[in-house]
């Protein structure tokens, strides 16, 4: 395997995601694998960001400290990154050469001939200098310029006149730009794949399960997927809905879910803790909504473009008294593809909310995936009844399975009360009775038995490797772990992915392994608490990174070597 | 014709309350109007008012304090079939509830906003509501309002409610023909209840209204805006108006003006939504996705 | 030791509680302990309710399945409570006599000759049935009837006609009423006692740290200390104001804390769950406010006006991303008091939220305590700066103890910029530098182990009794657990008062016990898993209770029993 | 002479953001009225907009999204010798903070409102703000937007608010003119600022409101109300000019009325409040508390 770290560097809202976009889809159409990540400041223009792009001839899932290729917008860039680009690397600036890394690009004589060309002033063409960067990459990397500005051409299919001038300033570049060394790669194999980040992959999973209903309110990184959505709603009968607030949101999601629709919310940690006095009703009242949960550096309003795994526990406790939820973690964008539909089949079929936890970098990281298979999808509404008539009818009836048959309006005799008071069978709140009370406690709290019951074991964990110890994680961490045991087989990997109710026979039978460690992105190491409590696993070392950024491959080979030896591994990457 | 309206659960509420006449005139509103009971849904928050849910014969939503407006707006944009009503407490609607109060005003929503307006907070022994006027200091109170009220006709009509009404629980029969004037307003129509709590506030009793309470019509007021120039024109005297609180208290339509409901503008979006119910439009075949998704993935290779 | 157990019980609004306050406070007047507890509807008026009153010559510090006396207020209460009187017991009622327990009493006689002796309508006098009653209890317990009249006429000392009419009905009642038996209690020894409920020690304890600023939502049962506090807000300079939702009510504490006042909210489940985006910021920014958490029956909105200790779990993980907060539960009234009091001092030095956990059955049962010892009350306020001027000030000082300095607008020179988003020591945010940022977290986090070392063990924890057994319980169950150990020598009991941070190392010393059993008022017995978690300690039964009524002392006791040979007891009385 | 009211912290607005313009205005005003810098506490939500308590060198609190003013309120009401600005976005005001835009009417505590209003969720990358009028979509929208915008001075009238002002960030001598007659104002004062956001929205730009503004003041409006009887008969005429949007837009003050403010009711109930400052009267004498609770305590036995 041989790989190729790309970094795009410069001020926010230069254009640098431009780049590093175009990049990953010409590689990525060349049948290369590319794994792309954003390091973006909570602002809108000016301040330092970055974006990585790693392309490789086999499968990647994590970015690499290492930079072979450097693109320098500004000379902050330099300043700040020069010392990570590899010995052999290239330093791609407008600047003057420090070392033999130093790649000096013309940009103003590129931009003028062309300017010249087309009887354009330069000042139009200067946003265009991001386009000769990632020409000479292509230079660097010997892409057929072609393939580059088929992109480009795609990108701007609406607006053909700049496509004609960016793809003149491809020409252009790779004309005139002398590169003295080069960067082969194998030839790319995978061909077909999707370049996607989970923002889409849930957005798609949720149109397949039969999305009616989604509300949300704009949060970083979470509305990146209601935004997507917006632009398909017409076509494929979704109602997004911008409330007021994220209070409005769920509530509004929770009425439409009771009112027939598959019904779902997306928000962030700020938003789902204004969330919580509604799950804890959707609990009680039984109902199927969906939560999808993109985590961010937290506590408050944290760093808000920042990656963190921080509120697992918070998700599995959050409400006031007690109910049954599920809590799934995908740690892949095809995970969240899939999960988000099977979402709402453990929703409906279970009457309950569920969370579906993501975060930052799953949202705004895009890789290359195999496209989804859609033949295996089913839907399962459960106990819906959505004509018709019936009879006798009582929304929270006791029934065998602990699942009570559901109306909703329209349905002749179906009349319901839905009540977050606690309530007997008919819906109504005014006994009080005490021994009611604990039969419909136990109506609710018993669906997490039944649920650990029937889930396959693929929702509730996944297994890799053959090593003597084990890593234990969830979420995003994933890729990097599954890059780095190829590295240390002496590891295995055990993805949890049912996190509430918790899978705890399953995972008890785990505690056999040598040594066991946990990874995660967050500051005390929440999984382990977890695994303490629920499967009697102390682990011997907690791997945690909580400094907003991702995971790097080198970092975590590292961490795991230290992690013989001491009780708690920082990972400090940036 | 419908089934009887009202539920055989006894009510619990404190004899004389103002509560009954508002629900006698919802359900004797419902008739009249002959709307089939499974086609009817109606909210509540949490109070004493919003226990009505649970005393008519439709499709009820028990929600959360404050949220009974939140989710009527999503039961009728789900399903515009609907004939959605939501009830409120004066604490619901215009203390923790304020923030929906406002943005429904943004949406029309074809529905019905009834707020049960007490001055106080009745389910939680008597504190102040919203709408208690100041310096006022029911039995109840520690130590006297020192906040100014919210005025719910004035703030409606700066929120864009297209129906704006005032009537009182000790008059049923104005009390129900506002509710079916505010049903058959195409748009979001709020009528604020007067209704003496009689446990808790005893200042703003049924002596109290019976004295000042005057029907705006009776005295000429035409609330009904034909066009936009007039709705604006309109909208400032229909302020004045509301500001009337003393001797006499106006009662009736303030303003009443038809535009574009949010399910017609809804449906600018979305192809689909006018011809079919989304409730009963499938998602799958046999459990098999109606959706194809295959476009969406092509686009992303 | 001899115990009288009275029940008062009619339609709500009825004035049942004029009835068990009157008897309550009589009682204790004469020497007596006096425990007494609300069973009360989610509504105003007409529903069953019921009052029980314990009277003991000894300590009592929980209620007794057992009824002596039973004030039967209307048919339903007939019905519903008879089966719970002993057999020698009394049953006073207007109605036909059933068996020997049942009292007549000619109720409309009495008032009528009251009524022609002050020359009044029969109407005026009906309110006074209860009065009636409690005068035949008067009579059959031997009270002088005075000292029945002294409390009556304390209580409406603004309105002496009332006191005149109500104590004319006792002169009355005990001279035509006739008892042919009697109870004999020993004589009263404790004088001089309080009787109080948790809601009155918190607000008292509040007064004492120097609470500046309280807001409020309503909601039961956390209200009660507001209005409390209202009553006295101008005599003790309290600003307290009932805001528009609980997020104000939050939000306006920590900006009152943040501008140099003590500040406080109290709620319950549903308005800590609107508290909690919140809750997070004031980790971040290191605010120190102070919540009281009255927590009720759940989920959702639940069953308002009854108890429950479901919230434990959440209220230690509340909040998205990780920081640091103290969770205290004292378990009693007494502790309620300095808790309240310690909670501010906490708060202050340690600059973050502190939550304290109380709940509706401490807000709503009065008992007798001896009164609040004040002397060793002892105000600490951190490193606050109200006055003067500072030089080169930072509000987020690296400090060695972890604690920054803290000033409040007016102090010159020492301007700070508080911020929830990840900040530099000057409060500013704009760096996202991912090595701030881990300095930061533990920063803020590394207090934890700081409390941990500093806390004296009586907050963490308090142990009672000699057995070899352990229970562990935390919050209100105390008063029925030390009365059960008196029957069952062979436990002790362990309280646990600090929940978060969790004190391990104490804790796992109590791991040696032969069998350790927990006690709590949830369904899942949260403390199991949060023993399990923290200390590796694996109780062998979990005794739950979560019908929405307090645990009964022979309950309890038979419990305890079961708890030998089943992993979950769970106790239903009502 | 206070110091520079400026921190030495650089400003991340988009180049040409209409946010500096409240930014100078602002620090001019300050500046003008010569408040020591100790004595000025400025809140902010969350937004581009809310980033400003980072550049203004006073006590700054950074609060969270929407809650801009009830932080606000709660620092005026602890210590009433501050003068105290919450500045927050149209989202933040508007939004998800508008139970607290509505509530703050009803205190009138006595603070200025600066609401940095540019139609869009500058922060979160453009989408349309409860300001964005009807039918529009500036080019960061996925879809039109079918809501129908808030009026702010329409909502501040009806809500209490006793001095409601437009004024418009790139004229910055009428927008520091207003700050200042907002400050000075005793009582609840909000400034609805135009703020072009050059990012996000295309629509409502610099060039739409030059050639739009117009100052109510120029064209003779008084907005000042002597007393209740002329505050309520101004309401109706700042209503009906509230409504103008479209080739003319007013800016300036809509009215002015000063009555009793927050603080001097809370001195009704509690009688050390006007004297005493509660930050600075101790609660505590070398630990020991200064409130005695004895006579509470002998109250309960
Ligand atoms: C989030 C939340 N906060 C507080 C409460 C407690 N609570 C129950 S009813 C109520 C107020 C009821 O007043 P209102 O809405 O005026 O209705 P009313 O009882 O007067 O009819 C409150 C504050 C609650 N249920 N939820
Ligand atoms: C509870 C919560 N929800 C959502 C967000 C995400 N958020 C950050 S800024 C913002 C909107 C900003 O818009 P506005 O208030 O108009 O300020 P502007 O950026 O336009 O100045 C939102 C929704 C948040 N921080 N907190
Ligand atoms: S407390 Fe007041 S509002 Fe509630 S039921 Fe009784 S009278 Fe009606
Ligand atoms: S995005 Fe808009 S509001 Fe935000 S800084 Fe840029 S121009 Fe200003
Ligand atoms: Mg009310
Ligand atoms: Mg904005």
């Amino acid at each position: 395997m041989k790989d190729l770290n790309l970094m795009v560097a410069g001020p926010q809202g230069s254009g640098i995601n431009f780049t590093s976009d175009t990049f990953s889809k010409v590689m990525a159409r060349l049948g290369y694998y590319v794994f792309s990540n954003a390091e973006l400041f909570s602002t809108i223009k000016g301040e330092h960001s970055y974006f990585r792009v790693r392309v490789s001839d086999e499968l990647i899932r994590s970015y690499s400290e290492r930079v072979d290729i450097l693109i320098a917008l500004d000379s902050k860039s330099i300043i700040l990154h020069k010392d990570e680009v590899d010995g052999n690397g290239f330093i791609i600036t407008e600047e003057k050469p420090l070392d033999s890394r130093f790649v000096q690009v013309e940009y103003n004589k590129i931009l003028q001939n062309v300017a010249n060309k087309y009887n354009k002033n330069l000042s139009e063409l200067s946003v265009m200098k991001n386009t000769i960067a990632l020409a000479v990459v292509g230079k660097i990397v010997s892409i057929p310029k072609e393939a580059i500005q088929k992109v480009i051409s795609e990108n701007f299919a609406k607006r053909p006149n700049i496509a004609q001038l960016n793809n003149a300033v491809v020409d252009e570049t790779y004309s005139i730009t002398k590169i003295d060394r080069s960067i082969s790669l194998p030839k790319g194999k995978a061909f077909g794949n999707m370049l996607i980040n989970s923002a889409e992959a849930v957005a798609i999973g949720k149109i397949a399960a039969g999305l009616r209903f989604q509300s949300y309110y704009p949060i970083t990184p979470a509305s990146d997927e209601s935004q997507y959505l917006e632009g398909v709603m017409s076509k494929y009968n979704v109602i997004v809905e911008q409330t007021e607030d994220e209070i409005a949101a769920i509530n509004m999601a929770i009425a439409a879910a009771n009112t027939g629709l598959r019904s779902a919310t997306s928000t962030s940690g700020p938003g789902f803790s204004l969330m919580v006095e509604a799950l804890s009703y959707a609990g009680m009242t039984e109902t199927p909504v969906v939560i999808f949960y993109y985590q961010r550096a937290g506590p408050s309003t944290g760093m808000p473009t920042r990656h963190e795994q921080g509120d697992l526990k918070f998700a599995i406790s959050a409400g006031h008294g007690e109910f049954p939820r599920i809590v799934i973690a995908p740690g892949d964008h095809e995970e969240a593809f899939y999960d988000a539909f099977e979402s709402f089949n453990l929703a409906e079929k279970y009457q309950l909310p569920v969370i579906v936890m993501l975060d930052k970098s799953m949202a705004m990281s895009n890789y290359t995936v195999p496209k989804f298979d859609t033949s295996k999808l089913k839907i399962d509404r459960g106990k819906l009844i959505l004509e018709g008539e019936v009879s006798n009818y009582k929304r929270y009836a006791f029934t065998e399975d602990g699942i009570s048959p559901r109306t909703v309006p329209g349905v002749k005799n179906g009349m319901f009360t839905i009540a977050g008071d606690e309530h007997e069978e008919d819906g109504h709140i005014f006994s009080e009775d005490p021994d009611n009370r604990i039969k419909m406690m136990d109506k609710r709290m018993g669906k997490l038995k039944k649920i650990l019951g029937d889930l396959p074991n693929e929702m509730k964990y996944k297994f890799y490797g053959n090593g003597d110890n084990l890593i234990i994680s969830w979420g995003s961490p994933k890729g990097a772990i599954l890059d780095a045991i190829r590295e240390r087989p002496e590891y295995s990997y055990l993805q949890l992915r049912l996190l509430h109710p918790f899978p705890a026979d399953e995972i008890k039978s785990f505690n056999k392994y040598k040594r066991i460690v946990t990874v995660e992105q967050n500051y005390s190491g929440q999984l382990g608490d977890i695994l303490k409590e629920n499967a009697g696993i102390d682990v011997s070392s907690r791997i945690v990174k909580f400094n907003g950024r991702p995971i790097a491959l080198e970092e975590l080979i590292e961490g795991l070597d230290k992690s013989k030896n001491e009780r708690r591994v920082v990972l400090t990457y940036a | 014709m419908p089934n009887s309206y009202r539920t055989n659960v006894e009510i619990d509420w404190c004899p004389g309350c103002g509560d009954f006449g508002i629900l006698n005139a919802l359900t004797l509103a419902l008739q009249e109007l002959k709307i089939p009971n499974e086609k009817v849904a109606l909210t509540g928050g949490i109070g004493c008012s919003s226990k009505i849910p649970h005393y008519v014969n439709v499709y009820a939503y028990h929600t959360l304090h404050g949220r009974s407006l939140a989710q009527a707006q999503a039961i009728k944009i789900a399903n515009p079939e609907l004939e959605v009503i939501a009830a409120a407490g004066d604490g619901d609607a215009l203390g923790i509830g304020t923030q929906h109060f406002v943005a429904a005003g943004r949406r029309n929503v074809d529905l019905t906003y009834l707020i049960f307006d007490n001055g106080v907070y009745g389910l939680t022994k008597g504190q102040a509501s919203p709408t208690l006027p100041y310096g006022e200091s029911p039995k109840s109170l520690q130590v006297e309002n020192i906040k100014d009220p919210v005025n719910p006709i004035f703030l409606a009509l700066a929120s864009g409610y297209t129906f704006v009404a005032r009537s009182y629980s000790y008059n049923i029969k104005h009390l129900k023909d506002t509710i079916i004037r505010a049903i058959k307003h195409k748009g979001l129509a709020l009528v604020d209840v007067m209704q003496p709590c009689v446990t808790y506030n005893n200042i703003n009793t049924k002596e109290y209204y019976d004295s000042r309470l005057y029907d705006l019509q009776k005295e000429g007021w035409d609330p009904v805006a034909k066009n936009e120039e007039e709705y604006k024109q309109k909208l400032g005297q229909a302020v004045i108006k509301s500001l009337e609180w003393g001797d006499r208290i106006p009662m009736g339509v303030f303003i009443e003006y038809e535009k574009e409901t949010y399910d017609e503008r809804l449906s600018k979006l979305l192809k689909n939504y006018k011809e079919k119910n989304f409730v009963t439009f499938p998602v799958h075949e046999n459990g098999k996705p109606v959706n194809d998704i295959t476009p969406l993935l092509e686009e992303l290779v």
